[in-house]
């Protein structure tokens, strides 16, 4: 978060991209479109561009991280070289090591574990092209390609930040609105349970600001739940299967 | 000194915390107890070492020249690190930081970055070409528990103690001079964390606690009482009432954790 | 879903291949549908995806300023990495990049470099000191065999759609202008790879025929048909005879092949 | 392959250390004088300094990577790091490890990987001066490496390189023609089964120069075929032995 | 070594902190104060601030590991990035690997290793602040972990140094004495078994000089085990036990 | 062929030694048939090669133009590695560097260093900016015990050995000139191993030899008979006796090794 925080938002309220300070930017999902994976999803949101694939319930490599009463989710969060402006090294940063962790821990509530022990599921993530809030999209697309794998799940989880630019509470935070506010909160949400199962901050917010934060985020994630059911539905329902 | 406890330990704590009691007689928003130590580490720039219960964490700090990022020219460089030495825990492993060493560097990180507790502007040399580097060490030297807020407490009481060279510019070059300025503190964010078990929010989870913990949920408070970095960990979940009265509960006890500090 | 096949199923392929057919209809010289997508990674300098039956292959291209090898003052650098990343097959694990993804990167990187499609020398900004460093990145989506050519085909589609910023060179920094050029591309090599599968050669192999093949042997062609550069892998063997029918069939593959391309 | 491919070929048509177009460097091959192996050689070929030496077959570490019906064969491709002009890293490079997996499929074809199951072979090349084509100088001498351990192969593996400077196709490239000329064809045959096991290309060649190239490479093929014959005699037939 | 060996000793024979040339440095040891490994120990020597600690003999990993006869020890000798003038890189130096080595050779002799075949014992120090010698502090503190932990040993083992400085054989060389003098002899003993289990020397001396360097070295160790003991005796005896 | 020797062996080896006999017919302070041989590498600026009965180690030097250690701006670097290739031996495994390697690596660069065998004033181009560095890379070809000795001596034979290039400065850029000067080496330290076996101490341990010691100690002598550089070894120990005597052996036949190395 740098002080730079300015002209965010133009005098009609409105952000760079024309956005309302409560709106999502638009979204697309697309389920299924990897043949190799056993679940997978696509997610443009804004100019964020993500790959999600997910892998099993299978025999877990190498055998001894297997646990006799339950599942064990593994999950690599990772940005293409291409996908930010600076060519990122394809090696993993410590970024890349905290999100995927982080990530996968908003996941794991989600999944029944007890249902297969001994097995692994392996959630595999790539950014193509980053524009702020990517941990949220990936949650999201991620939750998604693990209904498409068939792992039974108690809900989906939506995922959705929301944040501080110019003294306004802003839902979805794009690249810019992101470095330059003065907070950022990825939120992830099972709507069905109520239940956060992602919840980040920086930045500095006040108490007062932190609960509007977390309303909108919520209200975001709400939004964004809507839309992976409807995406799933166009797969599932749909005669023109993009993958067989 | 087995690090897995029994499933018979795990019902009984789990019960005990659903009773609104612990098995260490704490109340459930009471920290254990604490000593912060500072300067113990002469050769290092600033040190401090914090013992919470039989937890104990120690950070050094170095502080070197080297060159501002591209993007903030106009300020010093801030780098934490955290090493879970072997020692500390039959779990930890030497090798390489994992996600778990790298988290809680993350943390700490982030707990000083977002709160603004350095005053990075001034410890710049020469605008866009050299400035002071900050390295902040982050070393358990004995697991038992809450790793993160004994952590981000031993970084700031640390910084608190750092005190760096003095230098004048000769002819291109930096030269140290005699004598010490001490590092520019503004800013003295606590980081408070809870764990959920039974349905209950404790603060400062022991080890034993955090093995059947559903989560946890960590929040850096400042000066002000403002929420400056906030990390949810575990596999379980929080519910929105929950994280509101984590928000409430941190700010109160951020506020008496920082009397503990010297500046 | 399964990444290896059968005994039954192999025998199955080899058995309609040494028939002159094969398992999906295509004729011995036939390459499945193709589609060519470029620019579609609007942060990167240059971008193209292909398709080539369900393998895809995205290719990003990034270009900085960086300083030129000692042995070629006057020319940009081009460097070619490939990841196969784990959510295109069940056989790519996480991790540095293994024989595979360092031979299939050497692989593009030789057809680019030998029939110098770049032109390197119009990438100086200051010879000997600062020049263009054109970044490669093959990125395999979804494995589904013949990553070769879906890769090499992705590589030249996105040189042909990447723009460098324009620069002034003030007081002796390169300062960015507004404003894009081309990337001077002035060759347009296709690669084109044959597996040799019950004695017979067939081109552009699938995942299943990959598992069953002798050996594979891949040939680039420039814009004029000359050889540019050559692969031979697996563990088998290939005649003279056959290597001068593949030279010959690559020749022609190439030039249908270039006609799709657009620049 | 740099441009300034001038005067690699002089007025009598001879090539800067005098030899004619398709003229061999000389070539040195000795067979078993590394004691610890289970076989070995070592080359010189003109100024290239080159030991394989060949372990097995043996059990497999780790074992997980022994296959159920056949034997497997790993190379590594190793350059000293005084064997170049500039000092080499000891790490293997991402060109040696391109190397290491060329010359062990230029090599498994030889072997009847199916004496052996669930073991391992093991070929270690370590180039002590590299001179230009040191991949077909290693394969030579692995191929005799091999040979010297015991390893049941159908033939004997040859290598040699051909490639063009000065619009002349040369054969047996050394360093200087390698970089300066126009094109380098590595090649390796099994002459009794007339199976081409290695085939590379950098450069450009017109589809006549190619064939012309690929036919004088596997000339020198030949003549090197021959020569590891020999040593391989001298070495079990002779009395004086290098190594006991 | 470097060639500044000036004034490191006065006119009245006095070294830079006052000591004279055959004297220690002030020493504290505390016994068991982890809590969490089976052993430790805490020692302080001058300025050198070192904790080590010993867990085992307990099973292997990687098993494979294992020995059928007798235990493995294993040892990593570690310096906190803090501990130096220049912050030194967490990941292993060549230095730290090397000193790993040797102090866990001069550790195995006192161990009776048989006692528990198959399993391991893991020793790992920290040098939290180093002014010279700390290979020899690890010692003698690892020691005092070992026995601890439990371990049935032979003997403690105590390390001490000595070394040259302008002209003159020293004990227990500190940080500036170690880069000015012109040598520097660490050594280990068990002194029951009057057994050297560790002797490395850097510099150079005559035969007599050296003799007299060992010779004050193993005197300097037999001060330090006295001291050893004391510390294991203090918290075996005392009622005041730093754990439970 | 096998690395590990058999228990009935190891027996008969220990017994013989406790006779005062060894099973290779060698006396107890006896070296094994050396030979040294210089110079057969001709791209490395300098190079040698031991045979130490069937024990084989290759030292190669390269020069190269860097920069000096910022504590000793007035002296050239010296950097020693140490490759234990998986040729030599059945127990070398790929990889990098493991504590073998690196302790080989120390020991010979400790033997050159502490003596002040190369004059390292002499290799410095511009003072604190510039110098020369001398890289000595120890291939060990063939292991049969005692690579100590075998490497510290092929070191000094390959210093012995080296040239570099000659220079001028022009413009403040180092060119290249024709023709080469002499390494400056100054000394000749020879490294002397013993092992502890049955309670003798015998000289030059061969590798079955090295399987049965209890430990093993080695000395450098420079050229006056003083003692550079010591590193004991193996999980045994020696008494304050045997190190002396070791002491005096060792400089005995340092003094007859040096006589066999050219200068």
């Amino acid at each position: 978060m740098s002080q730079k925080a300015e002209k965010l938002i133009d005098k009609k309220g409105l952000r760079l991209d024309g956005r309302k300070p409560d709106e999502l930017r638009p979204i697309k999902i697309e389920v299924g479109i990897l043949s190799n994976a056993d679940g997978s999803a696509y997610i443009e949101q804004g100019k964020n561009k993500i790959l999600a694939a997910a892998f099993g319930p299978r025999e877990m490599h190498p055998k001894h991280l297997a646990l006799p009463d339950r599942m064990v989710i593994r999950c690599r969060y990772h940005m293409a070289p291409f996908s930010v402006q600076e060519r990122k090294s394809p090696s993993p940063s410590r970024r890349e090591i905290e999100l995927s962790k982080v990530i996968k821990e908003s996941l794991e509530p989600t999944a029944f574990m007890e249902y297969y022990p001994r097995t692994g599921v392996d959630i595999f993530i790539e950014v193509l092209q980053a524009d702020g809030s990517t941990r949220c999209a990936s949650i999201t697309a991620a939750s998604v390609a693990m209904a498409d794998a068939g792992i039974p799940m108690r809900d989906l989880v939506a995922a959705c930040s929301a944040g501080k630019v110019d003294d306004t509470i802003i839902l979805d935070l794009m690249d810019t609105e992101d470095k330059q506010g003065s907070a950022d909160v990825p939120v992830a949400l099972m709507p069905n349970q109520n239940a956060i199962t992602l919840l980040q901050m920086d930045g500095t917010l006040t108490s007062e600001e932190f609960e509007n934060a977390v309303n909108l985020a919520l209200e975001g994630c709400r939004k964004i739940y809507a839309m992976q059911k409807e995406a799933l539905k166009t797969k599932y329902v749909d005669v023109k299967e993009v993958e067989e | 000194m087995s690090s897995v406890i029994t499933r018979v330990k795990q019902k009984q704590i789990a019960q005990t915390i659903a009773k609104g009691k612990r098995l260490d007689d704490r109340g459930l928003t009471d920290y254990r107890e604490m000593k912060i130590e500072q300067g113990i580490i002469e050769r290092a720039e600033g040190s401090a070492r914090i013992l919470l219960g039989k937890t104990e964490v120690l950070v050094g700090i170095k502080i070197e020249i080297g060159e501002p990022f591209s993007d903030t020219p106009n300020e010093g460089v801030l780098t934490v690190n955290a090493e879970l030495v072997p020692l500390a825990s039959p779990t930890f492993e030497p090798g390489p930081p994992d996600e778990n060493s790298i988290e809680l560097a993350r943390i700490v990180d982030r707990g000083i970055r977002e709160s603004k507790t350095i005053d990075t502007e001034k410890l710049v040399i020469e605008p866009g070409k050299k400035v002071f580097v900050v390295f902040v060490d982050v070393y358990v030297l004995n697991h038992d528990g809450n790793l993160i807020d004994a952590s981000a407490l031993a970084a700031v009481a640390a910084l608190l103690n750092t005190k760096m060279s003095n230098y004048e510019i000769k002819d291109d070059e930096v030269k140290i001079k005699p004598g010490y300025t001490q590092l520019p503190v503004k800013k003295h964010p606590i980081t408070v964390t809870f764990a959920k078990i039974s349905d209950k929010l404790v603060i400062d989870p022991w080890l034993e606690e955090e093995q059947v913990m559903d989560a946890r949920i960590s929040m850096a408070i400042d000066d002000d009482g403002n929420i400056c970095a906030i990390q949810k960990g575990g596999s379980g979940y929080f519910t929105e009432k929950e994280v509101l009265e984590v928000a409430k509960m941190a700010r109160e006890k951020a506020a008496e954790i920082r009397k503990k500090l010297k500046w």
